[in-house]
This record gives structure tokens, sequence and C-alpha cells, in this order.
């Protein structure tokens, strides 16, 4: 009978939309496309930090790129007045993630901070998340990558070197996310703190273009900056919901 | 209830059919043989040999890339879900409403189901990254405690496609005891065995005639719904994502019809090859290629209109990101597919008013397999022109198929046909009993000899 | 139960049996293989596996001398990130920096000594110790300079600083030679003769980008390769958005606009080379506007009288009224800077442009104010005298080469083979020298023509220290110290010359063991310079904090005091600009710049920088010349059509990238690839500009005028396909990346924000 | 003893006939065997009850049920959040409900026609393989020989190609 | 004539008895590897005993796994931990000159990884022992054993089967005393 009862709580209880009542954080990058410069300190970072593979010029040259943060560009007007704005572009977390619905073995799902979760090792390859997600921000390992050695001694024993036909992608970084949240648990202290944990792309942006942090925490410096009244959300109209936030270029 | 058919059939005796149709299965000429190596060797080396070698290397094997994860492999899963949907579905349909003029060709119709379903599954196990954690997606109890995502629409593929393998299969299963309780009376050995396995001691009693009659029935009633769920669902798989021109409404609509249209295109292949393999000659005739004709040319209107409906609200929608969408679908890097597609599909079919085209074999062989070939490039379009044309622009690109995915596709018509080859030497390929309720029944008269029964 | 015969039986029995056998073969087969735990004989104190050890050090990936922060991992080295308390880097770090870890780890390095065997084709390297390769060296020093001959060694090196120079400098000081050159392709001459001339040092004064409301940038590409990359970046983004209520303006001035010009508000294009008449024009609008006020106004009236807007806009082919717009707000924003260097200062009337540039700042006043030009204080690190190899310094290095005044080069970190012009004749002169030694960690194109390779450390493994140039107003110093323990048989480079100098007999004068203990004699002397609580801590204390925080700092500024040298102004004045081959024949200009990803070369050999998309154009893994779309067309040339590209000099075959902004008679080739050698990743890979340079130089330094070339352009036919990661780089009206106008901005504000609500379903 | 006593038809209505008056005389547990389904069969032999309808709706039934209890008592048992959805997101299971609905109703279809038709057949059962072909058969047990007799007069008045015994133990 | 399907089923029986005999033979050959040679005891360059360190003589775990408490990985003591003692302990016997050896040569000790978990699992052990989760609990009773073994203590039905250390352990675990996040996935997944 537990088994019933446990279904009647869970009916009760699981029919309103959204899971969470509230997350525990709410994890949020802002990006200040006035302050972007493209400069991509901000990929490497993120290939160092993440075991990105370097698929080389031949899977290059079959569109196999593998960046979980890339640097988008779009061109205005014609020479003289030509003008180029950058974009960087990574998973959005989005709070309505379409890619989170489709994958049929869950490998992918929201957590209780706001992340879009991608768990690799459950992951059985149908690509159909990267069809769904808007912003083309999943990055798929079509063969077993090698890294010349050794080149494999840099590789980051926090993170899972990702096999052939898995999905991958942007995680916030949540090896730093856990490991601040491990440090803050030693200290007593109940929450993370603004600024003590940082991904690696927020860490080395030379413009300090990129912030991030809770935005559940008022005081924060990301939520400041994402009431900044230049935010907007790429593709908002899609209704993501997104946890990354954009500061409008400004135009003088 | 019977009319009285206009073809040649009425001209035979029940002994006849036995006799067409036993040999069908029993005499085995060397050509069948060739056949069958040529096709299972062709299975072996274009469908398994390169995907034993994409299993070892990695889905890089296809073309597959960044925007364009999906490629031909989606493409030939819905290309062969869709074949599939004329057989069981318009057995069913034409069960229930009890025209007699499909039952020569019913059986073939089925099986014609069944393989493109096989096929298609495989398909599902060539596309994935990972297959050997296909079992994930099957919901089973297990140590990790997890299930898979039923709010997926991938897993309604699952469920759905599980329900309609096992429908078909037990659909063409039901309809084919009888025929193999005949067969079996007139084999011995292993044949013998296995004949009275499949037909499970069937006799022929009224109450087994009356019983099979309703579960028949119920299983048409039940698998109607069924064969229109799958191929929507196979079309949600696209519509539920927001990629511009794929999510549409009208997706499953045009999906079932775009379905049901390759598939009785290519219950027309089939049934001029076996009309012209297996001596069917008189079961199959220009009765069944006027009426499919018909069909054909009901359900290119159709889907002339629904693929004209998707275009006008795409471009009435005069956002950029339909505009572009569309643009690159009509005049991009696989334009010429598109137009292609139209010629086969849409303006081909137009001939089929004419009744000397329908009542002409060969034109209507030929037409029938562009109209599959158009219906494929019709979904390769799907897949292919739509991921590479979405929100961001500078994350578009290109997808094009690799040679190992191309030779998987065409190892996946060797396979299917392979699979046919072996089902033409178990099956009864014309269903005996029912194509004698076509005939008259035999007439009260006395004293007739029983020529050609055995003793 | 059936009865069974025997032989079923049998045969049961025998298919059980395989079956048996067969499911536990499964299981073997499927066990995980054997792994090892990390054993230790002594536990290590710097490491316990699983924890992170930081180890704070300098990046020598290019000259800016950013602090790093390197993570590493049970011994290895897992992330460079910048160091927060270095004042130059603050925490932040370019993509070439972080990819230095792909330096130490490259596959293609060098892991032991080597020696040249056979000649000419079949000439090849063979392993030899470290014993045998220092001897050989060493005992040619020791003959040449007992025999008083020191001054047939040369030496060449990359552009260092700090001790390292200094450890140079008495090496060869003991050879008694005069020949130490630090070459760097990209080092910017013309700007420290342009200082000298303006300021009378011959120093990088500190631009204030953080506090500057108004940047106006004569061709230096700031953000990008141009000394300082980072910590202009760091001001950038600060004087963009980091203050309340003020937003500094960024106006770019170059022919082919580069990162820093994408990033700035307008970018304005004038004629290559006419970028100091430009400034002139704009220093004449305002003295003529009367906004110069100072007592040397007359001076300066006569000076600039020829810049009038018409003339110069005619010039330049920039419009008067962006002239004198540009003039007007130069002068009414304050503070305001105005910039010079990249491929303004790399023509023939380089340091003349570069001059006026100063001018310009001088005649608004921004020199020493805050927002505008600081000059720095003396650097602190030890006093060396200027090494640095111009063009036609080289040129003299190889001629004496040739005629065989050389015995013996010494070769450290720079790849003059791959960054000079083939018209400077320096491989064949390389020839000519009986001993050349190469101390490169990777076989490059210079190293590869070498006679003996005495690898050296990458800079992870090696100890160093730094001494910022420029500065950031104050002084600043760092150590470098290993991060990991050495990969292969390599020795640092300082360790190699403190050998060398001690086969020649000269321990006396450089008694060090290694580089580590001469850089703690050496930094004695700065913590001398400490206070007293400083100083009572001791040095073992200093040192070990200084290592700890991976920077040393004094906060006592330059002097802000300045004054112009009244002959400076009669002085200004900027001539057009010559060229390389006549207009008629190479219609074209070719602009190369600095690669965002390989800097003059040296990055190509890192994968991750091959595979990092170029900034402004996507392409990977090549070359291509940027073109302009209007010239495109014309030519009927599109995106990946190859073209041959001759110069006076040489031809090229690219292909065509069709670039939005650049000026329609300028092609621009990125520098960095076209590698001949240096490892797998950079090896015949794109195309080097450098090959097809004309030797033009610029008079007063002998800098090669490396963006003076004239060039034709002829379409080939031939077609590949440019290998990018960008799809179609047009917004075509999706609003991807949104603007905002600040007027806009403040009235709307309520309207533009986006409810944020707490929970979100 | 039993026997069972069998005739051999030409055409479905003799066939008919013949059943019809053995009915008449008694004889029960009629069979008609025929190479296709005939009619009026019931006529003669009584109505026919399916049971097989109750097996589809049952199936069906169940089917739903246990498609819509697996969807959402799966996701109960570990609520995965996706996309901001509830968790029991009616929709979608709706869909999973419905297969399921059709996937249990065709095998309780398939159930109930093995059930209803005892098939397959493990005993042996009285069978004439010409009545696959084109004879129509009609078989009715006999309990003795008077009885068998007395078929088989019938059988051959309504026009009997062939009258056949076929014994107990040759089943 | 009659007609049933049980002597097409005899015609089967070989067959069938065949296709029988090899599933057996294979669970039982698969099942033999398991039990028999489980590959999760290897042996190790020292005949090193847990059972006599920490059973007879209740050397606490963390004396030499001192890792264990700040570390995620728990780490092996250096040659040094073990010769700090055996200088003066047990000195005669053969596997404790086999030790001396290696200190003399200043060779590390090769130890096989016994214990060891998938690349994609995210495991600290400092958060467990600060938790006070017996070390037994996972790695099961370690002091009587001599060749060190994986086993564990929490048992969780399913997750027995073959090896102990599946999810479906650390699940029961966290589930059961109902760890914050515990189930979280991102918690045990990297």
């Amino acid at each position: 009978m537990s088994l019933f009862s446990r279904f009647m709580d869970g009916w009760r209880k699981y029919r309103k939309p959204g899971y969470y009542d509230e997350f525990d954080y709410h994890w949020t990058m802002t990006i200040d496309l006035d302050k972007c410069t493209g400069c991509e300190a901000c990929v490497t970072a993120c290939q160092a930090e993440n075991n990105i593979p370097v698929v080389g010029e031949d899977e290059m040259a079959k569109g196999r790129e593998m960046q979980w943060i890339r640097i988008e560009r779009y061109w205005e007007g014609e020479y003289p007045n030509a003008k180029l704005s950058f974009i960087p572009m990574m998973c959005q977390h989005c709070d309505a993630a379409p890619c989170e619905t489709v994958c049929p073995v869950g490998a992918t799902y929201h957590n209780q901070d706001g992340l879009n979760a991608q768990i690799y090792n459950r992951c059985i390859g149908t690509r159909a998340c990267a069809v769904y997600c808007p912003y083309e921000v999943r990055y798929f390992n079509y063969y077993d990558h090698e890294w010349d050695s050794p080149l494999e001694q840099q590789l980051n024993p926090d993170v899972t070197v990702r096999g052939k036909g898995v999905m991958e992608k942007c995680t916030f970084c949540i090896q730093r996310i856990r490991q601040a949240k491990d440090v803050a648990k030693d200290d007593d202290r109940r929450r993370v703190q603004d600024g003590e944990m940082q991904p690696a792309c927020v860490q080395t942006c030379p413009t300090k273009a990129l912030v991030f942090g809770d935005r559940k925490d008022h005081e924060s410096q990301v939520y400041k900056s994402m009431n900044d009244p230049r935010n907007y959300r790429v593709l908002d109209e899609l209704n993501t919901d997104s946890s990354v936030f954009y500061l409008k270029k400004v135009d003088a | 209830m019977h009319r009285p058919m206009t073809t040649e059939t009425f001209k035979l005796g029940y002994n006849d059919i036995h006799d067409d149709v036993v040999r069908s299965i029993v005499k085995t000429g060397p050509k069948y043989y060739i056949a069958l190596a040529t096709a299972g060797g062709v299975t072996l080396l274009c469908f398994f040999f390169p995907w034993s070698y994409q299993l070892y290397y990695g889905i890089g094997a296809a073309g597959m890339n960044h925007p364009g994860v999906w490629g031909t492999y989606l493409a030939s899963f819905i290309f062969w879900i869709g074949l599939s949907h004329s057989g069981t579905l318009l057995s069913c349909v034409l069960h229930l409403t009890n025209s007699s003029w499909r039952k020569a060709m019913y059986r073939s119709a089925e099986a014609m189901t069944l393989f493109s379903l096989v096929v298609a599954a495989t398909y599902v196990m060539v596309h994935v990254g990972r297959p050997w954690f296909i079992h994930w997606a099957v919901p089973y109890p297990n140590q990790m405690e997890l299930w898979p995502n039923f709010r997926s629409p991938l897993l309604f593929d699952v469920m759905a496609i599980a329900t309609y393998i096992t429908g078909s299969t037990i659909f063409i299963y039901m309809g084919s005891i009888p025929d193999f309780a005949a067969v079996r009376d007139r084999t011995s050995g292993w044949r013998n065995t296995m004949y009275t396995l499949l037909s499970l001691g069937w006799r022929g009693t009224d109450k087994e005639w009356h019983r099979l009659h309703w579960a028949y029935t119920f299983l048409a009633v039940l698998i109607i719904p069924l064969a229109v769920s799958v191929h929507s669902i196979v079309s949600w798989d696209f519509a539920m994502s927001i990629v511009p021109s794929l999510h549409q409404t009208i997706f499953a609509p045009y999906f079932v019809v775009g379905a049901i249209y390759s598939g009785t295109a290519g219950i027309v292949t089939v049934m001029f090859v076996l009309r012209k393999t297996m001596g069917f000659e008189q079961y199959i005739t220009k009765l069944h290629f006027d009426n499919l004709g018909k069909l054909l040319l009901v359900l290119s209107l159709i889907w002339t209109y629904i693929n004209g409906v998707e275009l006008f609200t795409a471009w009435y929608s005069g956002t950029s990101e339909e505009y572009e969408a569309l643009g690159y679908k009509l005049f991009g890097y696989y334009a010429w597919l598109y137009w292609e597609m139209i010629l086969f599909c849409a303006v081909a079919p137009m001939l089929m008013f004419s009744t000397r085209f329908r009542t002409s074999f060969v034109p209507m062989l030929i037409l029938s397999i562009a109209i599959n070939i158009g219906m494929y490039t019709e979904r390769f379009l799907i897949v292919a022109t739509s991921l590479s044309r979405q929100y961001l622009p500078d994350a578009w690109g290109t997808y094009v198929p690799s040679p190992v995915e191309i030779s998987i596709m065409v190892g996946s018509f060797a396979l299917f046909t392979t699979l046919f080859l072996i089902f033409v030497k178990i099956f009864p390929s014309v269903s005996m009993y029912e194509v004698k309720e076509t005939m008259a029944t035999p007439k009260m008269e006395p004293a007739a000899p029983a020529a050609g029964s055995p003793a | 139960m059936p009865n069974i015969d025997r032989r079923e039986f049998l045969k049961l029995v025998g298919a059980g049996g395989v079956s048996v056998g067969a499911g536990f073969m499964l299981r073997e087969a499927n066990k995980d293989p054997r792994e090892y735990l990390i054993p230790h004989v002594l536990a290590p104190e710097d490491f316990s596996s699983g924890l992170d050890t930081f180890y704070n050090s300098v990046c020598s990936m290019c000259p800016a001398g950013c602090g790093i922060s390197v993570r590493t991992r049970e011994g290895r080295a897992k992330k460079i990130e910048g160091n927060p308390a270095h004042p130059v880097s603050q925490g932040r770090l370019c993509t070439l920096g972080q990819a230095g870890l792909q330096a130490l780890y490259n596959p293609d390095r060098l892991t032991a000594p080597m020696r040249r065997t056979g000649e000419g084709e079949s000439a090849s390297f063979e392993e030899i110790t470290w014993e045998q390769g220092l001897k050989q060296v060493g005992d040619r020093l020791d003959l040449l300079r007992a025999a008083r001959r020191g001054n047939r060694v040369a030496f060449l090196t990359q552009g260092v600083r700090g001790h390292l120079a200094q450890l140079f400098e008495s090496f060869m000081r003991q050879l008694g030679s005069p020949r130490l050159l630090h070459y760097d392709f990209d080092h910017p001459h013309t700007l420290y003769a342009a200082n000298q001339q303006f300021f009378g040092e011959s120093r990088l004064p500190y631009y204030d980008l953080a506090n500057t409301r108004l940047l106006l940038s004569f061709g230096a590409d700031y953000l990008n390769n141009w000394i300082s990359p980072v910590h202009h970046s760091l001001g950038f983004g600060e004087s963009r958005q980091g203050r309340a209520d003020v937003r500094g303006r960024f106006v770019q001035i170059e022919p082919r606009m580069s990162i820093s010009g994408a990033a700035a508000d307008e970018w304005i294009p004038a004629k290559p080379g006419t970028e100091g008449i430009l400034a002139l024009g704009l220093a004449h609008h305002i003295v003529a506007e009367g906004n110069y006020n100072g007592a040397d106004l007359g001076a300066w009236t006569n000076a600039l009288a020829d810049y009038t807007p018409d003339a110069v806009a005619e010039q330049t082919g920039v419009p008067v009224n962006t002239i004198t717009r540009l003039a007007d707000s130069f002068v009414d924003t304050t503070p305001s800077l105005a910039i010079g260097g990249g491929a303004a200062g790399n023509h023939s009337n380089g340091v003349d442009t570069l001059v006026a540039v100063n001018a310009l700042n001088y005649l608004v006043g921004n020199i020493g104010q805050e927002g505008g030009l600081v000059l720095n204080p003396e650097p602190a690190g030890p006093a060396v005298q200027q090494h640095r190899a111009s063009y036609s310094a080289m040129v003299e290095l190889a001629e004496a080469a040739r005629q065989g005044e050389i015995d013996i080069l010494i070769i450290s970190g720079t790849n003059p083979v791959f960054t000079l012009p083939p018209a400077a004749e320096f491989a064949e002169a390389l020839a000519q020298i009986p001993l050349v030694v190469s101390l490169s960690s990777f076989l490059d194109e210079t190293t590869a023509l070498a006679d003996v390779i005495l690898p050296s450390h990458t800079y992870l493994e090696s100890w160093g220290d730094d001494f910022p140039e420029p500065g950031v107003g104050f002084s600043v110093g760092a150590v470098s110290q290993p991060v990991v323990s050495p990969l292969y048989n390599t020795r640092g480079t300082g360790d190699i010359i403190l050998d060398l100098a001690r086969r020649m007999g000269s321990s006396s004068v450089m008694p060090w063991q290694n580089m580590e203990e001469f850089l703690k004699y050496g930094w004695r002397r700065i913590y001398q310079r400490g206070d007293s609580q400083t100083l009572a801590q001791g040095f073992d204390a200093f040192w070990t904090s200084v290592l700890k925080a991976g920077a040393w700092g004094e906060t006592t500024n330059g002097s802000t005091a300045f004054t112009l040298n009244p002959d400076v102004i009669a002085g200004i004045g900027v001539a057009p600009p010559e060229f390389s081959g006549s207009e008629e024949d190479y219609p074209f200009i070719l602009h190369p710049y600095l690669s965002p990803n390989f800097h003059d070369g040296r990055g190509a050999n890192l994968p991750w920088m091959q595979e990092l998309p170029d900034p402004m154009t996507s392409v990977v893994y090549g070359s291509w010349v940027e073109v302009n779309p209007v010239t495109a067309e014309e030519m009927g040339l599109s995106e990946g059509d190859l073209v041959d590209i001759q110069s006076p000099h040489g031809q090229l075959r690219v292909p065509v990238f069709v670039y939005p902004a650049i000026m329609p008679n300028v092609i621009a080739i990125p520098i960095g690839q076209g590698h001949g050698e240096y490892g797998r990743y950079a090896k015949g890979r794109g195309v080097n500009p450098i090959e097809i340079l004309s030797p033009l130089l610029e008079p007063i330094t002998g800098n090669l005028a490396s963006s003076a070339t004239r060039v034709n352009l002829t379409p080939t036919g031939g077609r590949v396909k440019l290998v990018k990661t960008g799809g179609v780089s047009r917004d075509l009206g999706r609003d991807i990346v949104q603007h905002t106008s600040l007027g806009v901005e403040v009235s709307s504000a309520a309207d533009n924000s986006i409810p944020i609500t707490e929970v979100t379903t | 003893m039993t026997s069972n006593v069998i005739g051999l038809f030409h055409d479905p209505e003799s066939a008919l006939t013949a059943a019809g008056q053995l009915k008449g005389a008694g004889f029960e547990s009629l069979e008609i065997m025929s190479p296709v389904p005939i009619h009026g069969v019931e006529e003669v032999l009584g109505k026919k009850k399916s049971v097989i309808k109750n097996f589809t709706f049952m199936g069906a039934l169940i089917g739903g049920i246990s498609g819509f209890a697996l969807a959402a008592g799966t996701a109960i048992a570990w609520p995965h959040p996706v996309g901001g959805r509830p968790i029991i997101t009616m929709p979608p299971f709706l869909i999973i409900t419905y297969e399921l609905t059709i996937l249990f109703g065709i095998l309780a279809t398939v159930l109930g026609f093995f059930i209803s038709s005892r098939l397959p057949a493990f005993r042996n059962r009285v069978y004439v393989p010409e009545s696959a072909v084109d004879k129509f058969v009609v078989t009715a047990p006999c309990d003795d020989a008077e009885h068998f007799k007395r078929a088989e007069a019938i059988l051959n008045d309504a026009g009997a190609e062939q009258v056949r015994e076929i014994g107990e133990s040759d089943l | 004539m009659n007609i049933s399907i049980v002597p097409a089923l005899k015609v089967l029986r070989p067959a069938a008895m065949l296709v029988i005999v090899i599933l057996v033979g294979l669970v039982l050959g698969y099942w033999a590897n398991a039990t028999f040679v489980p590959g999760n005891s290897p042996e190790q360059p020292i005949a090193f005993s847990h059972k006599i360190h920490a059973g007879d003589n209740e050397v606490p775990c963390l004396y030499c796994h001192t890792q264990a408490r700040r570390s995620p990985s728990a780490g092996v003591p250096a040659v040094s931990k073990c010769v700090g003692c055996h200088l003066e302990v047990a000195t005669e016997k053969p596997q404790i000159r086999l030790l001396m050896s290696y200190w003399e040569n200043r060779e590390p000790i090769p130890w096989i990884k016994v214990h060891d978990l998938p690349d994609f699992v995210h495991f600290t052990h400092k958060r467990h022992v600060l938790a006070n989760i017996e070390c037994q609990t996972c790695h099961g009773p370690v002091e009587t054993m001599d060749r060190i073994t994986v086993s564990s203590r929490a048992v969780n039905g399913s997750a027995q089967v073959g090896h102990p250390w599946k999810m479906g352990l650390c699940l029961s675990c966290h589930r059961e005393n109902e760890v914050v996040n515990g189930i979280d996935c991102l918690t045990c997944h990297k």
C-alpha cells in the first residue's frame, strides 16, 4: 500500500508547473556586450578547464567544432560604416529548457541550482537535445578524441573526458561550484558567497564583461548586473527563461 | 457482401490457388537464390559492414556536424516508418470497409509494413551515438532506480514503434494462420514442423473462423489509430522542437499523409515485383493497380496541398527565421533536391488522372519508385535543411552525408529486400483463404468429382 | 524424462562446456584494466593527491608579462589563470596565455640535446648528452675567449627582461662581445624612438585606459597584440561600463578593422601610413580653434601650418568634418588619450607618426594626467642596456656572418628565420656560421638550421623574473617559478648560460650555480629597497612572500611633471609614407597583422590556438587574405577563391576572405601561419606574409616598414573551402546582439528591464 | 468406444444442410471445417458469442491504467524536473497511456483469440486435410457404431462426397 | 486424421535442449568467473594485511590514509610511513624485508588500485569521513581482510549483484540518510 500512497502523495504534489518551489542557488551569468571585445580568452579558458578536445582541421572542416562557449560575430552595415558585434554564446541554462524535455533517458535535466545538467554517462546520443536547443550550444562527440601525448597530462581530473557518442555542453563549471560548496561546508558556512566561485570563462575575461553568481543573493554583483536597464536575453521570445542575461551594446 | 470481381480471379478454382501459393513457397529456383545471395551480400557489405565501422569509430563516420546533428539516419528512419504505413493501415481500413480487392495484396503489404518497421527500428540503433545503452530508453526496473523520460517525444516513439511492431506482427500472423494450416498439409520435413507450429493446430472449424474474424476485426480497429499515432509521433520528434520550419502544427497530418502516400507507392512497387517474379499474374491484376493508382492520386493531391500550406504559412509569417529557412529549402544548397521532390511527388502523379496510365504496369512501377525517391528526399530535406538554418545565423552550417551514411542507406534497401525474400518463402504471400472468399463459392452440383483434392 | 542417447548427451555436454567457457571469458573480457595508485617513497610536501596546488608565476607567451597562477594537481599543471595580485593581469588572462599549458605539454617539444650530423639535404639530428653538448659549445667559447676573440660570438635572443637579460649581458661581457641582440618581430621600435624624441626617455608610458573618457587609437590594436593586451582590456572594460554615469568612448583609426576596431565605437579607415598626418590634422584644428594656450603656441602654429583639415582630408581620405569633430571632442572630453602604434608605426614615417600622436596628447594636456598618459618610473629590475635589434641590426648581423665575422651564434627563444623577410637572407647567413647553438624548446625554423640544440625548459619549468614594460604607473616585478618538474631532459635557459659561463672560466664573475641562486642574488637588491618592516623580516621571508604572491610592487608613482623640449615642436611633421613597388604594378597595399591566436607565429604549435576561430573571421587552421567586398566583387572573387599575391619580393597563394571592414585598396593577411617547421600542429599550414615583405625601412630606427609593401592580386581560378566555424555573420534583423543608445537607455530604463522573478518554473 | 463421423462436401450449402440435419437428429458438438469462413453457420448451429471483445476491452483498460501508472509512477519515483514542466505532465503521459492502451488491447485480443478458440492445440483433434483446400467438412462425435451409422446415412443423404470415421485411437 | 502441435514440439526438443544448455552454460560460466576470479582482490606487490594492521592491532584507518579527511582521494601512505613503524616492528618478517628493500632503493611501491570508481563519478572521501560514515560502510570489513577486496556493508538488493559498487549502493544510502540534494545527478556525476 505504501507504493500506492507514495503515488498519491506524488500525484498531489507534482501536477503544478515546475518542480522546485525555490532553487537552492540560482546560478546566473550576465554578459556585458558593451565590454566584450571578442578576444576569445573565455573560449580557451573553457577548453582548458573542461577537457574539451581539439578535433583537428578535417573535423573542423566538417563543422564539428567543440567549444562550450563560442564567440558569434554579427556584422552590420557596409564599408566604411561596417560594424562588428561579438556575442559569447554558451549554454543558457534555461529554466524552461527545450532540450531537457526531449531526452528520452533523462540525461539532461534541471537541478536545484537552476543548472541545466548534462549527465554524460547516461547519454545515449540521440542528439535530440542539440536539435531542440535554439542556441545551438550542445556539442556532440562524434568519435573518441585523443590527446597527443603528453597533452593528456593537462586534463582536469575533476571533469570527465567524454567518450564517443555523448553530448556535452557548458556546465557553468559544475566542478568549481561543487568545490566552492565543499569549501563553504567546511567553513560552517551555509552558502557560497558572491565571487567565491567563478566559471573559467568569467574568471579569465580580460574586460570583466562576464559576471557570474547567485541571483538569489540580492547583494551579488550578478543580481545588480542582471537588473541593469540594458539587460535582455537572447531569443527571449522563445520563452526559454534562460539564466544568461546579456547587457545591450551601447551605440555612441 | 461478396461483390463479384471483374477480373480473372474468379475463373480459377480453390485448388489452383492452393497449388500456386504452395508452389511459390516450396519450389525455389536458382533465380531466387541468386537474388537472396545478392540482397544478403549487399546487406552485409553496405549495411552491416559500414555500421560496424561506425560502431567502432563513432557517429563521426557519418556526415553529421554541429548544426546538422541529425542526418540521413533519421531521414531514413522516417522514410521506413512511413513506408510501413500503408500495409497494415490500409489492410485494416479495407478490412473494416470490406473491400474485397485488397485481399490478394494485403499479405505482402503487411509484410512490407513489418519489414520496414524492422529496418526503421534498426535505424534507431544506427542513429544513436551509443546503441549499446539503448536499453535505457526502455522502462524496466534497475539498480540505478532510473526510468526513461516519458515526457520526451523520442520516448513516445519508442512506445509507439514497439506497439506498432507488436501489432503489425500479430496482425500479419493472425491473418496467416489458416494459410499456414493449408500449407502445413502439403509439406513435409522441417517445413511441416514449422508450419505445424505456426498454424497452432488450426483446423478451420466454424468456431475458429468465427473467433478469428472477431479477433481480426478488433485488431484492425486498434491498429488504425495506432498507425495514425505512430507517424504523428514521429512528426512530433520534429514539431515539438522550436526549430523554425519544424515547429508546425500541420506536421502530424503532413507526416501521416506522406507516410500513407509513400507506403501506397511502396505497395505498388512490391505488387509489381511479386506479380512478375512469383507468378501471381492472376491474383494481382489491373484492378489492383487501378485502385491503388486512384488512392495514390488522392494522396498526392493532399500531400501537395499540405506542402503548399506549409510553405505559404512560413512565407506569410514574414519572420526572418521562417523566411530564411524557407529560402534555404527552396533556393539553397539542397534546392535541386527540393525541386526534384516536387517533380516526383506533386507533378508526376498527375499522370494518374489517366485510367490508361493507372492500368499500365510498368509506368505505374516507375512512378511508384519515383514517388518514393521523392518522399525519401522530402524526409532528407526536413532534416537537412531545417537544422542548417536555425535562430543564430552565425551557427548556421551545411550538413552533407558521408559515404558511410549513403552506403547504409543503400544497404537498408537490401536489408528490406533480404527480409522480404525470406518472407516469401515462409509466409504464403497471397492470402489463400481470402482470395478463395472472393471467388464464387462452389455451388451444389451433384456428383462433381473431387478433382485435384488429395486422396 | 525423455531418453537421450549417448551421442546426444555428449553433444549437450560439449555445447554446455563450450558455453561455460564462453560465459567465463565474456566476463573476463569485460574486466576493467588494472590501475595503480600514485605511490611515493616520501610523502611530498607541496601536494596531496586529489587537492589543487596553485603556483604563481609569470606568463612568457608574449612580452606583456602578466602574472599567472597555475593550478596543479598531483604534480601536473592543469590550468593557467591570471594572478589576481598582479597589477598587470589582475586575475585575468588572454587566450594565448591560457594556452601556455600546451607549450609545456606540447608533443613536439625537444626532449634532449641534439647535434647536427651530415650536410645539406641529408642533415639530421642525433641525440647527445648534456655534457657533450655543453662541452662542445663551452670549449669553443673558452677558446675564443682565451684568444680574445670573444666578439666573434653573437647572442640572439627574444626580448627578455629582468635578471635573465642581465645574465645574458654579463655573459656577453665576459666574452667581450657587443653582439647581444634582442629580436622580436613585433617590437615597437618606432614607439620607443618617438618617446625618446618627445619625452626624452626611451620608455613606454602607462596608458591609463581605465580612467579615460575618449581614446583615439592610431593603428594600435591595443586589445589584441599591442604591448599589454590584458591590461588594456581591463582598462577598456573599466572605462566602458565600470564607472557610474561615465562611459568611455573609443575611436580606432586604421585601414583594416582590428579587434580593437570592432570594439571601438567608431572605426575610421585612413589611408595606410597617413595616421600621423591625421593626428597632425587634429592638432592643427585644436590649435587653430584656440583650444591650446600653452606658451609655445606660436611654435605649434608654425609646425602645424601645413596640416589644414582640407589638406589632411585629401591625404588621409578621412572627411573634413570627421577630422574637426574628432578634434573637438578630443578637446572637450577630459580626460582623453591618444595612442599610436601597430601598423601606423610600421611605415617609413613611423617615428614621426607616433611623435604626432604624442603631440596630440600634449596639446590637450593628457600627459601625466589620470585617464591620460602616465610616465613610468625607472623599472625596478636590474639595469640592462638596450639591446633591441631592429631589422637593420639583424641585417648587419647577417652581413657580419656572411663576412665570416661570427664563429658562434647562440639563439634563444626567437625565430628570425620565420620572422625576418627572406630579403634579409638570414637563413643563408646562418649557414656561414660555423657553430649555431639553439636554446629553443621547439624545433622551429631557426633551430632546424642550428648545429647544436641545447633545449631549454618552457617557462613553466624554469626560474625567471619579469619587470613588465610598461609598468602600470609604478614599479612592478614578479618571479617566475617552476610549477612542474621538468618533463624532459631539458634545462633552464639561465642554467645553460651559467653552465657555459663556468666552462669558459667565468665562474668568478658569475659564481651562481643556477638561475634560482642568481635570482635570489638579484632580488636581494630589490629587497633592500623595501621599507623597514620588510627588511626586518629578512630576505628569506621576503623571497617566500614574493613567490607566494607572485608579484612585487612599489606604489611610488613616476614623475608627473613634464616639460616639452621646444626643439621637438619644430621637428614635428609627417611625410607621406613610402611604399615599395609602383601603384600601377602593385595596386594593393599589404597589411600584415599579428594574428590574435599566434602572435608573431609563436603560438602556431599550440593546438588550442590553431583551433580557436579567428575572432573577426572565425577561420581556423589556415591563412586567408582579407579583401574589401567591393574590390572582391569587381575582381569576381568570393570566399575561398585562391589568389596569387605578388609583391616585388615574393609571391603567396592564399584563399580570399571577403572582409567588410577593410579599405578597398588594402588587403590584409594575418601573420603566424606558414611554418616550415615547428611541430605537427604548425608545419605546412597556411602562409607567412612576412615572406613577401619588401625590406623598406623606417630611417630613424632601422625598423622594417612592414605595412609598406605594395602587392597585386591575381585570381588563380582555384578554390578551397575555408575552414571556419561561423555561418552567416549577419544578424538578419533578429536582434541577437541588441543595441541601445545612451539617451534612450535613461528614459526607458523601466520598460527595458525584464521582470526578474525569484522562482522560475 | 467413441469415434467421429466425417462427411466431406463439395459445397458449403450441402455441408450446412447436412449439419442442420445432424443437429436435428440429436447430434451435438457438431463442427464444420471449411477452407473459407462460411456464412449461415450460425443459423444452423446456433448463435456464437465471442468473448474476445471482453478481452480486448479489459486489455485496453488495463493497458491504459498501467500506461499512465508507469509514466506517472516512474516520474514520482525519482522526480526528474525537465524544461520547467510539472513532474506529472498530462499531455505526454496521455500519449504513453494511449500507446499502452493499444498495445495491451492487441495482446489481450490475441490472448482472447487463443483461449476462446482453444489454440494452440496441445491435444489431438479431428482434422481433415482436404478441408483446408476445397472441401467443406461436417464432423460429429458418435458414441457407438449405431450412432455412427445413423450419421453416415444423414451425411450421405445430404450429398457427402465421402464419409469417414475417425476413431478415438486415431486421436 | 488428426492434428496437434505436439509432434512438432517433439521434433524441436533436441534443439531446445541445446539452447537451454548453452544459456545455462553461459550464465554458469559468467557466474563462475564472478565468484572465483572476481578480479576485485588482486595480489599486491607486498602482501600487506589489513587484518593484522586494522584488525589485530587496531590501527585506525586514518592513521595511514591520512588524506581521507581532507581530500577527495584517501591516498595511499608513502613508503616512509610504513618504514616509520617497521624500522622497529616485525623487522624480520620476509614481507617487511621486501618493504625495506623498496625503502633502501628509494622506490615507490606499485600498489594496485582495488577500489576504482569510473571516471564519470565524483566521490569525495572528505565529505563522507567528515559525516562520520564508517569506512566499512562502503569498503566492507576491511579489518578482517588479509588481502583487500571490494565489498560493502551497505546492502541494496539489486546493487549487490556482481560488483557491489554500483550506483544503487550510493543511491540507497543517500536516500536512506536523506542527504541534501543527495539524489541530484550532479552530486555524484561529473
